[in-house]
């Protein structure tokens, strides 16, 4: 018995104590265990298991049935089993064979046995017998042994041969004996293989048709603990070495594991898989091992960002791109924004963000519309004026220049554009600074007014002068009208009186917001300096990106009088408000108490007149709103750009980005505050109340928010939002960047160059841009009927050239002279390539992206030679004659046969101008090169007998064997050969004005126009 | 105050137990020790079962879900990449395979010696894989034929992909002396 | 509702938290006889009855559970490292109350003449280590063990952006149990929040046994004999230590900014914090004078009131208020004690000058980053 | 069965006295004869075995330091102390390891050992234990109860998180400001001849505590060996002088 004295508790009671905690105890582990076991990717794989069991299961299916009904498989088959029948009446020569082969293969490993002791005592010998004649042991009877074991190992070897000569004997025959049935074997084989392939895959990947033992072990290798062995379900990841995580003191290699739920990511034929399993769009471009971005290179969240290491919904810091997406998410896998994660994963509007990192480059990045849209936008709208974006450093003002202001346009239309620019121009990218979220207030009306006062007056009193030379009489509006359309305006400028409700902004359309909208303009300014500003861009701003038409003067006159016809009468009937010299001092004095004192403030306040006030004002209210960003204005050449800079403001931390108090109404991204923003640039100063109005929080007028409203609808705003997010710190190493090399450089700088000028307003590059077609086929409408307008060919044919293979077609010495010198190439053409003054560095930059972008590497080429006495040339003269070149091309001076509607360029030109490379790539497949052209195939006698040739061609081109190349050849000798005038336009003209273009519809125009 | 204490203290036996209580809580532990379902016996099969949960637990603590060790699956070209007759290097040292084509198919082998794990060098005169540590040479089959090597060298496995590039997989390996060399992914049939 | 959680914004302000802890504290842990007599009039002590226990227990845990509905409270009060926090608050209410409970239980015996839970008849009144000590101890760890386990499954630990030196979070804390000396960073310079009151801590409990060495009150919960020590231990123990840690913890948000507990973290509160040092006090506002070029001139002041402080006052204290104490200990140990306890008072008197005069410092030769 | 396994030699030789103990000698053997059990003495006052009195919080302290040693060693096996891969492998513990609750059982485990450490204290104050003959004991408790907090603070850092270092940061910026020793704190300034100071940020006592002049990689690496060796080195010490000295010092306090 216990002693029972020195006790305190009751045994039992602790018992149960015990019995009770070591259950809990126990509890809790399998807690534990069933914790970790339940990792959320896992429902994920298993899910997609059903899904691939599915697929695979289709695809055998379709195997299958392709294997059933292919004759050949049939056919071996057959001859399969009959091989096998023949061979079970040989069973008993084989089986005597394989009797036969068993005992040789006995006495052979006897044999090789004793040759291999032999040869290792040999080995003995003859290391013994090297030791000796070293000097050590004694050579005579180590040289004998040597020589004894010698023979011995010899005669072994024989022996050995001549047994395994017998087997090898004995093998053949029985090989051939199966021969027949290998042979039909092979062949099956090679025909079902991806069948039997597929089948195996099935039989690994679905339980059901596992065998017993494997069903077990597909249990047993994903239970709790033992799934380390050889899970089925695990963790997948790849790793990036080079491309760097930013863990601010150090970079660490990336290591994404998405692939562990988004498992059919990199894997054809889950295309129409549900979310996660479907696989990446775009596999050729993305993610697939051929693709330029494989996955094992890039990983996921280099273009995605997010927390690539993570293996739940939220640890990876997914971002739902609609407050719906993210109601469901909260439901289906209780998703809650991710904290304490720099850089959550884009949504789905800015997903393209990625792109910008490397391609930023490029203009637009093919495959990413809404980062080039965001992209046009932020070079169209200037943000880059006030905001630094490395990406845009260095490009020109996108306002006009103000400097002489006051012989364009009124102090009245003036003010009430600063006032309300929409008012004017309804998408204008002119911003609205005045009457908006945070200055809308009575009182911020009346004063704001008033700064507008002092900046019209500031811009007035600087303006500097322009001479400008008088305008001609008898200027024919009409005609002007006529020359708007079809001279090339339209490429860059539009006339849209009124929105149009269902206008989208796109690349295309911003082409032709590339000038402004030409609307309005007899409110605006005077016939008198919009001749002078056609005629001669540059006279009024020597940087300016209208380029020069060449007009002549009554060409100029007649578009300017036509312009000034147009008034915005509601916009002229805009009141101005008098100046109200009290609220001018206020504004004054609030500017001059930034350096002086209050006492002193007012003295000089006192000592100024109302005009210096004013220009004082002006003065510090544009350095305040930071006009000077996008135009010039006189004073402010260096002043330095007013707004945060945005180069890497995609990076910037959440908590930098000052929500005031809109804190409870935007969820905490960075897309959703720039959003925001880009709505409502001043909503961070106001204070929203329940009845969901603002109220602006206490500040004063220049502590205010000053970003301008665009007034950008959700899509330009995404399209923008993409280009911030985009603008990251991230640093790509150079092997993963796309290689900088000369044509990669060249396709840039050129792709810049060309967004930048609006060529594609005009020209249509690879089937982007040509925006001006739309306006030639109106103009057409007008020359001559609808029917031709509807006509594409037509259209093109009168629109400014396709530069598809511009790089291979030209020789780039006439390129640069005629850029520089224009003349007329198409005679029918009316749309005018402008002058543009660029420097002889910006004309390489452009020839050098034709030629690189067309794979044409050549700077220097020798000319084309060619003889007139050879047989190719005379062969080239019978091929242009029955080709009838002659109908749409001038020879010279000689005018072509058929109508202007038709005509093509001047054959003379052909030898400066064109490479004959090119030209026989045209000639034999002219729609590949040119879509659309109306430049058919020279017909050569290519498939006729030769006799025919012979008779119907002459010799020369009989000669030529048929060969295309030889008789296109021949053609282009003949080409080449050709004298006489450069320039024809004078006959063009002459022509046309007489004659007119002769629209005549012809049942089979086969021998239309081109434009080469 | 006094009030409250004494009415707690006067509910609660002051001092000692009585020995009774004592008495009767040990009879009752005689029986429970012999008695399989006691208190005590549940205490402590549950106890055990959670240290040996916490010992499985630490066991499987030692060995990750996921490692970070060079990939073991890489994408080793076309096949056409490959010259028929010849052993090709560009994996050797990277992934520490060599590409064999030969007139039926394709066969990937690993450098590893058989018998020391040494890594043999592709003696293209002699046609043979000779290692250098202890001389044991293979045919380029991966057949051993002479030295201390005591098995053929070791095949891994080989698939195409989708797209038609070869993918070589060094987890799955194949060994003659299994007879795991007429496994379909042993050999790759061109 | 709203204005409950407004009522609990206002008082958990630190100025009127601590001020009515400060009034009421001594009378709930009385330090002398005198608020001995009021604990006694008020009835404070039914606080320490089983059924005040249960109320309070179950209030705190109705004001937590009521406050998890409101977004603020639950974003600090969820963060996973503040929930120990939460867990504190109510262990320490609940062994302050047993141990309080146990002594008063005592205190009533002894008085009465009853022996005392823990008086026992050495040798004759032992008990065997096996198997009651172990047993008990075995299913301790058991549990401990199980709970510590149930807390990590279902509180994933902290793991927040990676390191980076150049961001620093708003606010940038230090480990919970170091955020009273935090907390004393408002009010102190940091040599002293930092290096010389936590090494006084230290210096102070270890010399607790040196000042309060009477063997009586030793092995029992008691009160009644050991009113002064124990009162003043809780007095740093709950107040000066506990509190400031909840307070740091909950309480403190953006730019160190108080906030109350249903309150928004918001970055751009402000607070109006223009303090102003006792030698401008001296000479601008009171003299009307610039202030003296020498450190010493403009310094003097201050350091004649700090000495005046540790120097007058301990004596003058022995003479008077604490004449009893000073025959106990000797004038050693007297000055010993005395010194700690005055260091320790600087802190409230710090509290009450900012809150009170916007008094930053009282000597301030930030020339030689010595500012007090 | 199990009768009979108690009777083999085997048993015998790990259980000395054998069997079930029954008797009042049996009991005392098994507390003296066990290396784990004879930190306890044979025979104790009735209260200290009722857990109103003691609370049994210095058990749970060192209880659960047992547990922050096995959980901290088997984390070592997964964290590497460089600013490259400390907080990868933090995120990798919860993402992918196995068990990796190994780490909320030692943050936590941290945190519950900061409390009962300091409820321990709060006990031993109110029940009077720090008088004579405890004071030296008590002092010890101090320096145990300032290792619990260096050591919860040294790994703190170890994440490399936002949250570690900004709490290092506050907490270390106080070393710069300790009197003469920091070069922030009072006096520093005069411990100079000429124009050389002594106390600069590259000499002062943060500097010894980081290991640089900002936090880095230095840091990391002293709050690392600091954490898991040198602290617990010294805790266990003073942890060893602690349960012998109550021991030595007359067992559990009891009234007089």
């Amino acid at each position: 018995m216990i002693d029972q004295q020195e006790r305190y508790y009751n045994i039992l009671k602790l018992n149960r104590w015990f019995a009770l905690s070591s259950l809990l105890f126990a509890g809790i582990f399998v807690l534990a265990f069933v914790d970790d076991y339940q990792r959320p990717w896992k429902k994920f794989q298993k899910e997609f298991r059903s899904v691939e069991i599915e697929k695979i299961n289709k695809n055998l299916a379709e195997l299958n049935s392709t294997l059933e009904s292919n004759h050949d498989y049939k056919e071996i088959l057959n001859l399969l089993s009959k091989a096998d029948e023949k061979l079970q009446d040989k069973v008993e020569e084989i089986d005597d064979l394989n009797a036969k082969i068993k005992d040789i293969d006995a006495v052979r490993y006897g044999v090789n046995q004793n040759h291999q002791f032999a040869k290792a005592e040999y080995d003995v010998a003859k290391y013994k017998a090297d030791q000796a004649r070293h000097g050590l042991g004694d050579l005579v009877s180590a040289e004998k042994n040597l020589k004894e074991l010698d023979e011995l190992t010899t005669g072994f070897k024989l022996e050995l041969e001549e047994v395994e000569k017998k087997l090898e004997n004995l093998e053949d025959q029985l090989a051939k004996l199966y021969s027949e049935q290998k042979t039909y074997n092979d062949e099956l084989n090679s025909i079902s293989h991806k069948r039997d392939l597929t089948a195996r895959k099935l039989l690994k990947t679905d339980p059901g048709k596992m065998s017993f033992s494997n069903k077990i072990a597909n249990v047993v290798r994903d239970l709790p603990v033992l799934d380390f062995i050889d899970p089925y379900y695990e963790v997948k990841q790849v790793v990036v070495k080079d491309i760097e995580e930013d863990l601010i003191y150090m970079g660490m290699p990336k290591v994404d594991r998405c692939m562990t739920c988004h498992m059919g990511i990199d894997k054809k034929g889950f295309e129409n898989a549900p979310q996660p399993y479907s696989t990446h769009p775009n596999l050729d471009q993305m993610v697939g091992p051929n693709s330029p971005h494989p996955m094992s290179e890039f990983g996921c969240t280099t273009c995605h960002a997010g927390r690539g290491r993570g293996t739940g919904f939220n640890s990876t810091a997914h971002s739902p791109s609609s407050p719906d997406q993210a109601h469901e998410w909260e439901e289906n896998y209780d998703w809650h924004p991710m904290h304490h994660w720099d850089n959550p994963m884009f949504t789905k509007q800015n997903m393209e963000a990625g792109c910008f990192k490397c391609h930023s480059g490029n203009m637009p990045i093919a495959g990413a519309e809404t980062l080039s849209l965001g992209m046009a936008i932020v070079e169209r709208a200037g943000c880059f004026g006030c905001h630094q974006l490395d990406r845009w450093e260095g490009k020109p003002k996108t306002g006009p220049n103000l400097a002489k202001i006051a012989s364009k346009t009124t102090n009245d239309w003036t003010w009430k554009w600063i006032n309300s620019p929409r008012d004017f121009r309804h998408n204008t990218w002119m911003p609205h600074f005045f009457n908006i979220t945070n200055n809308n207030d009575a009182k911020s009306v009346q004063r704001t007014k008033q700064e507008i006062h002092s900046i019209t007056e500031y811009l007035f009193s600087n303006s500097e002068s322009y001479s400008m030379d008088k305008l001609p009489r008898n200027a024919n509006a009409e005609n002007g009208r006529l020359l708007v359309a079809s001279l090339g305006c339209m490429g860059c400028h539009e006339i849209q009186p009124e929105a149009e409700a269902d206008d989208i902004t796109s690349i295309q359309s911003l082409r032709q917001e590339q000038g402004p909208n030409l609307i309005g303009l007899g409110s605006k300014s005077n016939a008198k300096w919009i001749y002078n500003w056609v005629k001669n861009p540059a006279s009024f701003h020597a940087d300016t990106k209208m380029p020069n038409l060449r007009l002549s003067n009554q060409e100029a006159a007649d578009i300017s009088v036509y312009l000034i016809q147009d008034v915005n009468k509601s916009f002229d009937a805009q009141e101005i408000p008098d100046v109200n010299e009290e609220i001018i001092d206020e504004i004054a004095a609030d500017f001059l108490s930034q350096q002086l004192r209050k006492s002193e403030v007012d003295i000089k306040l006192a000592e100024m007149s109302i005009h210096e006030k004013l220009d004082f004002n002006g003065q510090r209210l544009i350095g305040q709103y930071g006009c000077f960003g996008c135009h010039n204005i006189p004073g402010f050449d260096k002043a330095k750009p007013i707004g945060t800079s945005l180069t890497i403001e995609g990076s910037k931390l959440i908590t930098k980005l000052d929500f005031g108090f809109q804190h409870d109404n935007l969820p905490h991204t960075r897309w959703d505050w720039f959003g925001q923003k880009l709505a409502d640039p001043r909503i961070f100063d106001m204070i929203p109340q329940e009845d969901g109005s603002l109220i602006s929080m206490e500040k004063q007028p220049l502590d205010k928010l000053r970003m301008p409203d665009f007034g950008l609808t959700q899509h330009e705003i995404d399209a923008l939002t993409t280009v911030i997010m985009g603008s990251v710190k991230d640093e790509i190493p150079v092997n993963k960047l796309p290689k900088m090399n000369t044509k990669q450089m060249a396709i840039e700088a050129g792709e810049q160059i060309i967004q930048s000028n609006n060529c594609k307003g005009c020209h249509k590059i690879d089937g982007d841009g040509g925006v001006i077609w739309a306006s030639t086929a109106d103009w057409l409408r007008e020359i001559s009927d609808d029917i031709n307008a509807e006509d594409m060919s037509i259209v093109q044919s009168f629109s400014p050239p396709l530069l598809d293979s511009q790089g291979r077609k030209t020789q780039p010495e006439w390129l640069l002279n005629w850029f520089k010198n224009i003349s007329m190439i198409r005679p029918q053409l009316q749309v005018r390539m402008p002058s543009f003054d660029f420097s002889d560095e910006e004309w390489n930059t452009i020839i050098e992206y034709f030629q690189q972008k067309d794979g044409q590497s050549l700077t220097y080429e020798l000319p084309h030679s060619m003889s007139k006495n050879s047989e190719s040339y005379k062969a080239g003269t019978v091929i242009q004659e029955l080709g009838a070149c002659t109908n749409c091309h001038f020879y010279g001076s000689q005018k072509p046969k058929q109508a202007a509607l038709t005509w093509a360029p001047n054959l003379v030109l052909s030898k400066d101008r064109l490479r004959p490379a090119w030209l026989l790539e045209f000639f034999s497949n002219p729609q590949n090169i040119m879509p659309g052209t109306k430049m058919p195939a020279p017909y050569i006698p290519t498939e006729e007998p030769f006799a025919d040739v012979l008779a119907n061609w002459g010799k020369s081109v009989a000669g030529m064997d048929s060969d295309s190349t030889r008789l296109y050849q021949g053609l282009i000798d003949y080409i080449w050969g050709l004298k006489g005038r450069n320039d024809v336009s004078s006959i063009v003209r002459s022509h046309l004005e007489n004659e007119g273009y002769g629209f005549i519809i012809e049942d089979d125009d086969e021998w239309g126009g081109d434009d080469w | 105050m006094a009030e409250i204490i004494s009415k707690k203290s006067a509910t609660k036996e002051p001092g000692r137990r009585p020995p009774a209580a004592l008495d009767k809580a040990d009879t009752g532990d005689q029986i429970s020790r012999r008695s399989f379902f006691s208190w005590l016996s549940i205490g402590w099969f549950a106890f055990i079962a959670a240290t040996g949960g916490f010992f499985t637990m630490m066991l499987r603590f030692f060995f990750p879900n996921v490692l970070f060790e060079p990939v073991q699956t890489f994408r080793a070209g076309f096949p056409d990449d490959y010259t028929i007759g010849e052993v090709d290097l560009r994996w050797k040292n990277k992934y520490g395979v060599w590409i064999v084509r030969n007139n039926e198919g394709i066969y990937v082998l690993s450098t590893t010696c058989t018998h020391l794990g040494c890594t043999p060098n592709w003696l293209n005169s002699e046609q043979k894989f000779k290692c250098p540590c202890h001389g044991s040479g293979f045919f380029k089959t991966g057949i051993n034929f002479e030295g201390p090597a005591p098995r053929p060298l070791e095949r891994f496995k080989i698939t195409l992909a989708d797209n038609g590039q070869i993918i070589v997989d060094k987890t799955i390996k194949f060994q003659q002396e299994k007879g795991q060399w007429n496994d379909p992914e042993a050999f790759l049939n061109v | 509702m709203e204005s409950f959680k407004h009522f609990i914004d206002t008082i958990s302000n630190p100025t009127i938290l601590f001020t009515s802890t400060l009034i009421i504290f001594f009378f709930i842990f009385p330090i002398n006889d005198w608020f001995d007599k009021w604990n006694r009039r008020l009835k404070l002590y039914v606080l320490w009855s089983s059924k005040s226990m249960v109320i309070a227990s179950i209030l705190m845990a109705a004001f937590f559970v009521i406050g998890i509905s409101d977004p603020d409270f639950r974003s600090i009060v969820l963060k996973p490292d503040n929930v120990p926090i939460s867990g504190l608050i109510f262990l320490v209410y609940f062994f302050t109350w047993l141990s309080m409970h146990q002594a008063y239980e005592n205190d009533a015996k002894l008085e009465r003449g009853e022996p005392i839970d823990e008086q026992y008849d050495a040798p004759n009144d032992k008990v065997l280590v096996w198997p009651d000590l172990v047993y008990v101890e075995f299913i301790a760890l058991i549990l401990c063990s199980a709970f510590l386990m149930i807390w990590s499954i279902g509180l994933p630990a902290p793991i927040e952006e990676p390191a980076n030196p150049a961001e620093s979070p708003n606010p940038a804390k230090a480990p919970w149990y170091f955020l009273g000396l935090q907390e004393m960073l408002v009010y102190f310079d940091p040599w002293m929040a930092g290096v010389v009151l936590p090494t006084l801590i230290i210096v102070g409990l270890i010399a607790i046994p040196y000042m309060d060495n009477e063997p009586a009150g030793s092995g029992y919960y008691s009160f009644k004999n050991r009113k002064m020590s124990i009162a003043l231990f809780m007095f740093g123990w709950l107040v000066l230590w506990d509190m400031l840690i909840i307070v740091g913890t909950f309480l403190r948000g953006p730019n160190w900014n108080f906030f109350g507990p249903f309150e928004y973290w918001d970055i751009h509160k402000l607070e109006a914090l223009t303090n102003i040092n006792f030698s401008e006090y001296i000479y601008i506002k009171w003299m009307n004078t610039g202030l003296p070029k020498s450190i010493i001139f403009r310094e003097i002041w201050g350091i004649i009131v700090v000495l005046g402080y540790f120097l007058i006052l301990p004596p003058l204290l022995a003479k008077t208020m604490c004449k009893k104490l000073f025959a106990r200990l000797g004038s050693f140990k007297y000055s010993f004690f005395i010194m700690l306890i005055l260091i320790a008072i600087t802190l409230p008197i710090k509290m009450y000058l900012r809150w009170m005069f916007n008094l930053k410092y009282i000597i301030a030769i930030p020339e030689y980053f010595f500012n007090f | 069965m199990l009768e009979k396994f108690r009777e083999t030699q085997f048993y015998k030789s790990i259980f000395r006295g054998g069997g079930v103990p029954k008797s009042r000698r049996q009991r005392m053997m098994v507390v003296l004869n066990s290396v784990f059990l004879h930190l306890h003495p044979v025979r104790l006052p009735k209260h200290a075995v009722k857990l109103k009195f003691t609370w049994c919080m210095g058990g749970l302290s060192f209880f659960i330091f047992l547990i922050l040693t096995i959980s901290g060693i088997l984390l070592m096996f997964y964290y590497r102390p460089t600013i490259e891969y400390a907080y990868t492998d933090i995120i990798d513990l919860a993402e992918q390891v196995p068990f990796g609750i190994m780490r909320e059982i030692h943050r936590w485990g941290a945190h519950a050992m900061v409390i009962t450490v300091w409820l321990h204290m709060f006990r031993v104050f109110m029940t009077g234990s720090y008088k004579p003959p405890r004071e030296f004991n008590w002092a010890v408790g101090v320096i145990l109860l300032l290792l619990t907090l260096l050591l919860s603070f040294t790994g703190y850092l170890l994440p490399w998180d936002q949250l570690a270092i900004w709490a290092i940061t506050v907490g270390s910026n106080m070393a710069r400001a300790a009197p003469f020793v920091g070069h922030e704190g009072p006096g520093a300034a005069l411990l100079a001849i000429g124009d050389i100071n002594f106390v600069t940020m590259g000499s002062d006592m943060r500097f010894a505590l980081i290991g640089g002049r900002f936090m880095g990689e230095g840091a990391l690496l002293r709050f690392y060996v600091l954490h898991c060796i040198g602290l617990p080195f010294i805790i266990m010490i003073f942890m060893a002088v602690h349960f012998w000295r109550i021991r030595k010092d007359g067992g559990i306090s009891t009234p007089v």
